[in-house]
C-alpha cells in the first residue's frame, strides 16, 4: 500500500473537497453551479484512473496491443458527463429565471427579498 | 489543475471564473487521455470547455458578471467539505492500487467484453460498444436525460405571449 | 413472442417513449390524452408483474438479450413489485387531476411540457423501482430528478424557482454521492449488477471501501429522501410547486428514494454488514426520532397549509426510518407499509390542497377561515386524511402505526412506544390547526372565488381519500404485500 | 459583426468541414473515440457558430425552431424505436441480435441506428438550449 499507488486518489480527493465547498460556501448561484461541476468531475477520475494499466492502451482493439485500459468505467463516465451537462443546463436556466424575478443572483439577497413583511398573502 | 480549482473558489469575478473552469475541463481531458480514456477526454472537452462555457456566459451575459462578497465566514461548509474528504480518503486507502491488473475490475466483467466482442460485435472501439450494445439501455437513458433538459429548458425559458398574465408574485 | 414476457421492459418504455409523443404533437389536450393512456398502461403492467411475481418469484429480464453481469437486468422481486404499483397506482390518480389543475397553475403555453415532464418523472421513477443494475439506478434517478426540478418550477410563485435551484443543488449533491458510492462499490467488485455486487461483496466485506460506499450511500439517499437534517429542500418544493406535482411527489418521490436505501441495504450489502459493522441502528433511531419531532413541531407553526403538510412528510418519513432502524422483519414490514399508507394519504391531502387553491384563492391558513361551511366534502377529507397521518385506527396510518409499535414491543423499547404515541400528539396538533381554522371561524367575506371544483380533481382526490380509508380497514393487499416483501429481505434470498 | 467580411469568409469556409467533422465524429466511432453524443455536439456548434457570425435570425432560418425541437423528440423515439423493433423481431427490448440474419451484423445495425438516434437528440437539445438563451438576451433589451 504504498503512497505513490494511491496518488490518483488524492488528487480525485482534494478536487472534491474544493468542488463541494465552492457549492456549500458560495452565495452567488452561478458560482455554486460551477463548483458542482468541478464535485461532478473529479468524480470521473475517481472511475477513470484506477482502470488504467501501465503499459496498457486506449481500448480500441486491435492486432498491435494486448493490454487495454478497463472500457467500463469510460462508458459509465461518458453517460455521467452528459448527466452533468443536463442538469448544468436547467440549473442554468433556472438562474436566469431566478435574475429576471428576483433581479439578484445572490442566495441572501434573494432569501431577504422573500421574507419581506406582506408577501406571505400575495398570491 | 489543482491551482486552477483554487483560484477558482477564490475569485470573484464570474467571467474569470467561467473562462478557468473551461481550462479546468481542458487540463482535466488532458488528464484523460493519459489515463487512456481517449473517448471521455473527447467528451469531456466538448462538453467541458466547450458547451458549458457556453452556456456559462450565455447565462452571464443575461446576469451581472460580480458576485458579492460573502457575509458569513465559511467555516462550516469547509468542516463539512473536509469531513466528506476524510471519508473519501479513509475509503480510497483500502482500495486496489494503481494500475494494479489483478484489481476486480479488471478481472471480473470487463474481460468478457475485451475478448468475445471480436466474436459477438465486432465493433473495434470497446467503448462505443459496449456503450451503445452491452449497456445499451443505459445509454438510452441518458439520451432521455438530455432530452429531459432539452424540454425542460424550454419549459423554463420560452417567451411567453402574455406577458402580464403569468409571474404575479 | 408473448407479450406477458416482456412486461418489465414495457413498464418502462411505454411512459418513456410517450414524453417525446407528447413533445411531437404540441398540444395540450393530445399530450394529455397520451399522458393518461400511457400511465393507465403503466399502472396496468405493474398489477400484472405484481400477480406474476406473487405467483411465480422473482421475475429477470436481460435487456438487450445479454445476459448480467455484462448487459442491465431488470429484476422483479416482492419490493420492487409494491413500488411499481404504489408509483404507477399514483401516477394513473394523479394524472386525470393535472387536466383542470395545471390551467390554473403552470401557463397555458407549457401545458404539454407538462405532460412531458411529468411522464418523464414517472419513467425515472419506475424505473429506478425496476433495475437491478447500480448504474442504471443512477441514471433514472436523474431523469426522474431533472424532471422533478422543471415541474416545480412550473409553480407560479416566484418562490418556486427558488425552491427548484435549491432542490437541484442538493439533489445533485445526493446524486454525486451516490455516484461515489457506487464507484467504490465497482472498484471493489468488478461489477455493477446489484445481485452480482451483493454476492461478490462477501469476499471483502468490511474492507474501508465498502463501509466508506455504505456511508456515502447512505448520506446520497439520505438527501434525496429528506431525511431529517438534510431536508431543507423539501418543504420549499412541496409548498410552491403546482399541487399535482406536490401530491405525486409526496407520494413517490421520497418513497423510492426509501425504497433504492432498502435496496443497497439489503440485496447488495447484506444487514450483518449494515447494522453489525456500524453503529448505522443507533443513528438512524436518533435522526427518525429527531425527525418525527423537530418536524413535526415546525409544522405546527406554520402559517400555510402546503408548507405544514410539507414538515409533517419530514415527521412522516422519520417513521419509516424508524422502522428500518429495528433490523428485524416487523419492524421492515412497517417500513414497508408505512411507505404505502403515507404515500397515499399525503397524496390525497395535497390533491385537496389544490382544490381549496382554486377556489379560495390559496392555501394560507388566513385564507381558509370557515372553509368547512364552504367546501364541507373537501375539508371533511382533509380531515380524514389528518387522522389518517396521526394513525386513529380505522385509516391507513394506523395499520402501519400499528406495526411500528409491534416491532418497537418485540425489541423490548417500551419507551419508544411512548415516544411513537407522544410524536402523534404532534400530528394532532397540526391537523387541529386546519380543524380549528376550517370549522370554527366565521368565513372571510373577502376570500372565495365562485368556483367549482371541477369533477375530474374531485373524483381522483375522493378515491384517494376513499382509498386510505379502505386500506387501513382491509389490510390484505398492503400488509401482505410488505410483509412477504420484508421477509424476502431479511432472508437475504437473492 | 454582421458586416464583418472576414468572418463571414472564413465562417464560410469552415463550417463545411465542422459538419464534415461531425459525421466523420459520428460514423466513424465504431473504430475510434467518437460517436453519437460528441457527434451531436460538433453538429450543434457548427450551427451556433453560424449563428454568432450570421446572426440569430439567419441561424432560425437554415434551421428553425420546431424542426430542432421535432429532433429532440425524435432522436428519443429512434433509439426507442430500435429497442421496440428488437421486440417485433422476437427478441428482448433493445436486442439488435435478431435486427439481422447474422447476429453479428444486427449489432452492426443496432449500434448504428442507435447513434443516429443519440446524435439527433443531443444536436436537437443543445441548439434548443442555445437558442433559448439567446432569446432571453434579446428579451432583455426590449
Amino acid at each position: 500500500m504504498s503512497l505513490g499507488g494511491h496518488f490518483t486518489y488524492f488528487i480525485t480527493i482534494f478536487l472534491m473537497i474544493a468542488g463541494l465547498f465552492i457549492v456549500i460556501a458560495r452565495g452567488n448561484l452561478v458560482k455554486k453551479l460551477v463548483g458542482l461541476g468541478i464535485f461532478q468531475t473529479s468524480v470521473y477520475l475517481l472511475y477513470i484512473a484506477p482502470g488504467k494499466l501501465v503499459g496498457g492502451t486506449a481500448p480500441i482493439l486491435s492486432e498491435a496491443f494486448t493490454v487495454y485500459s478497463s472500457p467500463l468505467p469510460h462508458v459509465l463516465i461518458l453517460t455521467a458527463i452528459v448527466v452533468g451537462v443536463a442538469t448544468l443546463a436547467l440549473g442554468l436556466a433556472l438562474v436566469v429565471r431566478i435574475r429576471e424575478a428576483y433581479d439578484s443572483i445572490e442566495e441572501d439577497q434573494i432569501l431577504e427579498r422573500d421574507n419581506q413583511p406582506g408577501r406571505e398573502d400575495a398570491a | 489543475m489543482a491551482i486552477t480549482v483554487l483560484v477558482i473558489a477564490r475569485s470573484r469575478n464570474l467571467f474569470g471564473v467561467i473562462v478557468l473552469g473551461g481550462i479546468y475541463s481542458f487540463l482535466m481531458a488532458t488528464v484523460l487521455v493519459a489515463m487512456d480514456a481517449v473517448d471521455v477526454a473527447m467528451t469531456e472537452a466538448a462538453v467541458g470547455a466547450g458547451i458549458s462555457t457556453v452556456l456559462f456566459l450565455g447565462a452571464l451575459y443575461l446576469c451581472k458578471s460580480e458576485e458579492a462578497q460573502p457575509v458569513n465566514k465559511p467555516w462550516l461548509p469547509l468542516l463539512v467539505s473536509l469531513a466528506v474528504g476524510a471519508a473519501l480518503v479513509y475509503g480510497t486507502v483500502g482500495l486496489p492500487e494503481f494500475s494494479n491488473p489483478q484489481a476486480p475490475i479488471h478481472t471480473h466483467v470487463v474481460p468478457r467484453y475485451l475478448n468475445d466482442i471480436k466474436t459477438e460485435v465486432d465493433v473495434p472501439n470497446v467503448v462505443t460498444a459496449v456503450l451503445a450494445s452491452y449497456r445499451g439501455y443505459d445509454t438510452f437513458g441518458e439520451t432521455t436525460v438530455v432530452f429531459t433538459a432539452g424540454a425542460g429548458v424550454v419549459a423554463l425559458l420560452r417567451r411567453r405571449r402574455n406577458k402580464s398574465k403569468d409571474r404575479k408574485a | 413472442m408473448s407479450v406477458v414476457q416482456h412486461l418489465p421492459a414495457l413498464q418502462v418504455v411505454i411512459p418513456l417513449l410517450a414524453a417525446p409523443l407528447t413533445v411531437l404533437l404540441r398540444h395540450r389536450a393530445l399530450a394529455f390524452v397520451v399522458a393518461l393512456l400511457a400511465s393507465w398502461t403503466a399502472f396496468g403492467i405493474s398489477v400484472a408483474l405484481w400477480l406474476q411475481v406473487e405467483h411465480g418469484g422473482v421475475v429477470s429480464y436481460a435487456i438487450g438479450n445479454w445476459p448480467p453481469p455484462w448487459g442491465i437486468e431488470y429484476r422483479v422481486d416482492r419490493l420492487s413489485a409494491f413500488m411499481l404499483v404504489l408509483v404507477s397506482g399514483m401516477a394513473a390518480m394523479v394524472l386525470p387531476y393535472c387536466w383542470r389543475s395545471v390551467e390554473h397553475e403552470v401557463p397555458a403555453q407549457q401545458h404539454y411540457l407538462f405532460f412531458t415532464m411529468f411522464l418523464l418523472c414517472l419513467t425515472g421513477l419506475l424505473g429506478i423501482a425496476i433495475t437491478g443494475d447500480a448504474f442504471n439506478i443512477f441514471v433514472f434517478l436523474e431523469i426522474s430528478s431533472l424532471s422533478t426540478y422543471v415541474l416545480i418550477a412550473l409553480g407560479r410563485d416566484r418562490r418556486a424557482l427558488v425552491a427548484s435551484y435549491q432542490y437541484l443543488i442538493m439533489g445533485t449533491i445526493g446524486a454525486t454521492f451516490i455516484v461515489i458510492g457506487i464507484g467504490l462499490l465497482y472498484l471493489m467488485t468488478g461489477t455493477l449488477n446489484l445481485v452480482d455486487m451483493g454476492q461478490r461483496l462477501a469476499a471483502v466485506q468490511g474492507t474501508h471501501p465498502v463501509l466508506a460506499a455504505l456511508a456515502f450511500l447512505t448520506v446520497g439517499i439520505s438527501l434525496k429522501l429528506a431525511l431529517f437534517p438534510l431536508h431543507q429542500w423539501l418543504p420549499n418544493a412541496y409548498a410552491y410547486a403546482p399541487s399535482p406535482v406536490s401530491a405525486f411527489l409526496a407520494a413517490t418521490a421520497t418513497k423510492v428514494a426509501v425504497y433504492v436505501l432498502l435496496r443497497f441495504y439489503f440485496s447488495v450489502f447484506g444487514q450483518s454488514q449494515v447494522f453489525g459493522l456500524l453503529p448505522m441502528k443507533e443513528a438512524m433511531l436518533l435522526l427518525a426520532l429527531a425527525g418525527m419531532f423537530a418536524a413535526s413541531t415546525i409544522a405546527i407553526f406554520q402559517s400555510d397549509l402546503k408548507r405544514l403538510f410539507a414538515y409533517s412528510s419530514v415527521g412522516q418519513i422519520g417513521y419509516i426510518i424508524l422502522g428500518l432502524s429495528f433490523d428485524s422483519a416487523s419492524g421492515l414490514t412497517a417500513t414497508i407499509l408505512h411507505l404505502f399508507n403515507h404515500g397515499i394519504t399525503k397524496g390525497a391531502i395535497f390533491m385537496l390542497l389544490g382544490m381549496i387553491a382554486i377556489v379560495m384563492g390559496g392555501t394560507s391558513l388566513s385564507r381558509i377561515q370557515g372553509l368547512g361551511k364552504r367546501m364541507p366534502l373537501t375539508s371533511f377529507g382533509v380531515v380524514l386524511c389528518g387522522l389518517s397521518l396521526i394513525g386513529v385506527p380505522g385509516t391507513a396510518g394506523f395499520i402501519s402505526k400499528w406495526y411500528l409499535l409491534l416491532a418497537a414491543l418485540e425489541n423490548g423499547q417500551w419507551w419508544l412506544v411512548f415516544l411513537i404515541l407522544l410524536s402523534s400528539l404532534l400530528a394532532v396538533a397540526y391537523v387541529w390547526r386546519f380543524v380549528e381554522v376550517a370549522y370554527f371561524r366565521e368565513p372571510r367575506k373577502d376570500t372565495g372565488i365562485d368556483a367549482q371544483v371541477p369533477l375530474s380533481m374531485g373524483l381522483p382526490a375522493v378515491l384517494l381519500v376513499a382509498a386510505t380509508v379502505v386500506f387501513g380497514l382491509i389490510t390484505g393487499f398492503t400488509v401482505g404485500s410488505a410483509s412477504k416483501a420484508a421477509a424476502f429481505l431479511m432472508g437475504g434470498l437473492l | 459583426m454582421r458586416h464583418d467580411l472576414i468572418l463571414r469568409v472564413i465562417a464560410k469556409l469552415l463550417i463545411p468541414f465542422i459538419l464534415l467533422f461531425a459525421l466523420y465524429v459520428q460514423f466513424h466511432g465504431d473504430f475510434g473515440p467518437g460517436g453519437g453524443f460528441q457527434a451531436g455536439v460538433i453538429l450543434a456548434a457548427a450551427v451556433i457558430f453560424y449563428a454568432l457570425i450570421y446572426g440569430l435570425a439567419d441561424a432560425r432560418k437554415v434551421v428553425p425552431e420546431p424542426l430542432v425541437e421535432s429532433m429532440m423528440a425524435v432522436g428519443v423515439m429512434i433509439y426507442g424505436g430500435v429497442g421496440v423493433a428488437g421486440l417485433l423481431l422476437g427478441g428482448n427490448f433493445l436486442d439488435y441480435f435478431v435486427l439481422d440474419h447474422d447476429s453479428v451484423h444486427g449489432q452492426h445495425r443496432g449500434i448504428f441506428w442507435v447513434e443516429v438516434g443519440v446524435a439527433t437528440t443531443v444536436s436537437g437539445v443543445m441548439l434548443k438550449i442555445f437558442y433559448m438563451f439567446a432569446d432571453r438576451g434579446n428579451a432583455d433589451d426590449e
